[in-house]
């Protein structure tokens, strides 16, 4: 199998860098997998209150074995701790805050984005099904989508396109996107790189990449 | 006469549950998951059955008795779930082969909308609009409607005949208290059901004992208690297996 | 201001005919005024579950002053009891348990009842307002719907009518009637009398009844 | 920085009110009805407001603050509510007479419809088919559906502006505690509004003073939050005040 070697940042440094853009009193929901460790990064003072899918309203770090509440569970099955003032609702409920609009941000997984916010992140080309979960109702409502994911596949195909070519999750939601590479924002022609790596040139990002890149600040 | 709705068995308290019935499984990445009533349903056959849940499980080892043994039991015609697939797509579900060669019949619905839909069947409410999955494959040929500049999806309720959940405590009026993370679908399916089977973890209760403010399901939709019984006769959850008994 | 004297059973008695009804494990909404009578019934040992609109399930009979709770009232305002069991839902949930069929009977009030089982109790002619609270919720959704009211208006009128005059609460769902004269059923042409109060007589009933009554057992 | 929820007075919890805010009222016949943020309205002036309530109030003495009250003070356009009329036809609400003169414009909504609009509100729905009013004339002139075989009316979500709501119990992250029929609308008022305002009958705690499972409206939903001081200053319900204080 050929693979290009990862290079930049690895997956909690992707996490840390999207949980510095969560500003203080944000409602933010985690998706499973490289997203789930953004409750790692250290937020400072910011008040964040975490909100998973299953009515967990204000949960905080994975509990370590034998510490855990074997009832509780964030969005992918972690046992997680509780933060003083959380409160349990049911999954209508849970959604409810979800298709109103008070989560401030999602940040999710996916296969692909484009450069119109598009992502995709449920169904694989091969699958007669899929998984979409909660990411539909999340990615249609919540105010801000961030994605992270590898800046391209094992193959070393780009993930950042023009337009998706595996079947959406949403489309024009997405605002901010997190790769092994940098951060992006899609801008509807491309990508605007927000901020580059250690080590990684904005000429290797371009080529890296299956849409326009511009650099901001330098048009 | 106030009506006994606490059985002995989890066998006796599914025993009635015909071929072709719709049954509802509440639980969220373990806890509320009824093990105790799909074991007992495994036993019983029945066949041709809907099953609606959050997931058909079996993504993880050991196993324990899921939507997924039911469908390797033959007993399954239509699942309406949120993943027909695992979350990782290197990960395979026991369902999704039987599902891929056309054996099991699949509805795959987003997961608040799988809730709202339980919810609505649950207060009366035939049908309703959301923003789910609009512009997505899913809404492909399906009825949508502009409301104040905003495109939405029309979706049905989704009624059952049988939930089987699992709940923390429950008093023998049928009232419910869930801990945490378990109270996920089971209050929804607990609405949308004709018949609900609840397993206990804890001692059933005297009428009166759980604080009417502090009930999670009331008794007036739950029909049928069984408090699970200790381990190996009755499965709690792997975990707590593990640890505690 | 002419008036009939009023005859046959007076309200508790109405409120008694009907409770006795009532089946055992039933389900039972007692709408304001008359109809909370209901509640004052000695039921034997049938087991009878009252729901009010306002999410009180399994409550009991009104209290004394000074032996209520004030956070409880029924859906009439006044201060019951609970019986064991007792659970409380919000508003949504309550109305939840009416329109998904849950409620085998509500007992209401009304102005006017017609023999295709219409009534009307939410809107009188001369006000260009109303009062419809739940009724229109319970009557289009409740198993039964019991109405209990005087068999004339002040004015000597009849309320069991052919068709209503007032704006109608529901369509087609009355299926028993308790006045003070006694027990009817809508069948559609007129009114089956199913019970007479002591003292009534059929002919007498048949006057004040403003659709073909037709007795039980004589065709 | 955890925000702030608490503030010293009604009259600050409610000073950025705009003239033609849409206002809901929680409770029902008495219990979980905000007396205090009402007067505190009446003080405060704002005009052209919509008011969300199942009544106006007013049918009885002594007399509370209330939407009527509103209405006489020259501050509402319109009213959203199950009772434009009192229950019993000889009772005259003071809102009433406004109405019949067509100096309030009233919306009258089963009350049932007008629990799930709010809730559908919150719930991020915005329309829903009901049974409810089908063949009355609420449903003159209006949209409906056929759904296996049974007619519905069309209704749409009813966001608002701001709640005000009485609870038991809160603690300082906004969670809320009813006690028993205080519940009612409080809860789907607190979903459908951007802004919750809370007067609180027990002294404010800290955040996690409450069980999280029993939690009635998460602290996600609501803002703003004054205890009750003693009376006379702080309104009780008038049978409250009669007795205990």
């Amino acid at each position: 199998m050929s693979s290009t070697e990862t290079k930049g940042w690895d997956r909690q440094q992707m996490a840390d860098r999207l949980a510095r853009e969560f500003q203080d009193g944000w409602i933010v929901n985690l998706g499973v997998g490289i997203p789930t460790l953004c409750s790692n990064t250290d937020i400072g003072d910011r008040d964040i209150l975490y909100h998973a899918e299953n009515g967990v309203i204000g949960y905080g770090p994975v509990l370590p074995a034998g510490q855990e509440d074997l009832h509780l569970v964030n969005a992918g099955g972690q046992n997680v701790s509780l933060n003083p003032g959380a409160a349990i609702v049911h999954h209508a409920d849970s959604f409810g805050i979800i298709r109103s609009g008070r989560i401030d941000v999602t940040v999710m997984g996916a296969y692909e984005v484009s450069a119109g916010g598009d992502f995709a992140n449920w169904k694989v080309g091969s699958a007669k099904g899929g998984g979409i979960g909660g990411a539909m109702d999340l990615a249609a409502c919540a105010r801000r989508v961030f994605i992270i994911l590898e800046h391209n596949t094992r193959k070393g195909e780009p993930r950042l396109l023009r337009h998706c070519t595996l079947p959406v999750t949403a489309r024009g939601v997405v605002t901010l996107v997190a790769t092994n590479l940098g951060l992006f924002a899609p801008n509807g022609d491309g990508f605007a790189v927000r901020e580059l790596a250690p080590g990684i040139s904005f000429e290797e990002a371009r080529a890296k990449t299956g849409a326009p890149l511009t650099e901001e600040g330098r048009a | 006469m106030a009506r006994n709705k606490i059985l002995d068995s989890f066998a006796a308290a599914i025993a009635d549950i015909p071929d072709g019935a719709t049954v509802a499984f509440g639980g969220f990445a373990g806890p509320g998951t009824p093990y105790n009533l799909t074991k007992a349903l495994l036993e019983q056959g029945a066949k041709r059955l809907t099953c609606i849940a959050n997931t058909t499980g079996g993504a993880h080892q050991p196993r324990m008795p899921d939507i997924g043994m039911l469908v390797e039991n033959g007993q399954v015609a239509k699942v309406v779930c949120s993943f027909t697939a695992a979350t990782r797509p290197t990960d395979v579900l026991p369902f999704t082969p039987y599902y891929e060669r056309g054996e099991v019949e699949a509805e795959l619905v987003p997961q608040g909308t799988l809730a709202e839909r339980l919810r609505a069947a649950g207060a009366g409410i035939p049908a309703f609009y959301t923003p789910t999955a609009v512009g997505t494959e899913l809404a492909e040929g399906r009825e949508t409607r502009v409301i104040n500049g905003r495109e939405y999806l029309l979706e049905y309720a989704l009624p059952c005949d049988y939930a089987f959940i699992r709940a923390w405590r429950a008093d023998a009026a049928g009232n419910l208290q869930f801990r945490l993370a378990q109270r996920n679908f089971c209050p929804l399916m607990a609405m949308a059901a004709k018949t609900v089977v609840v397993e206990v973890e804890e001692d059933i209760l005297p009428a009166g004992a759980i604080d009417p403010d502090q009930v999670h399901v009331s008794g007036i939709f739950v029909q049928r208690l069984v408090k699970i019984p200790p381990a190996p006769e009755g499965l709690w959850t792997v975990r707590r297996q593990e640890r505690a008994r």
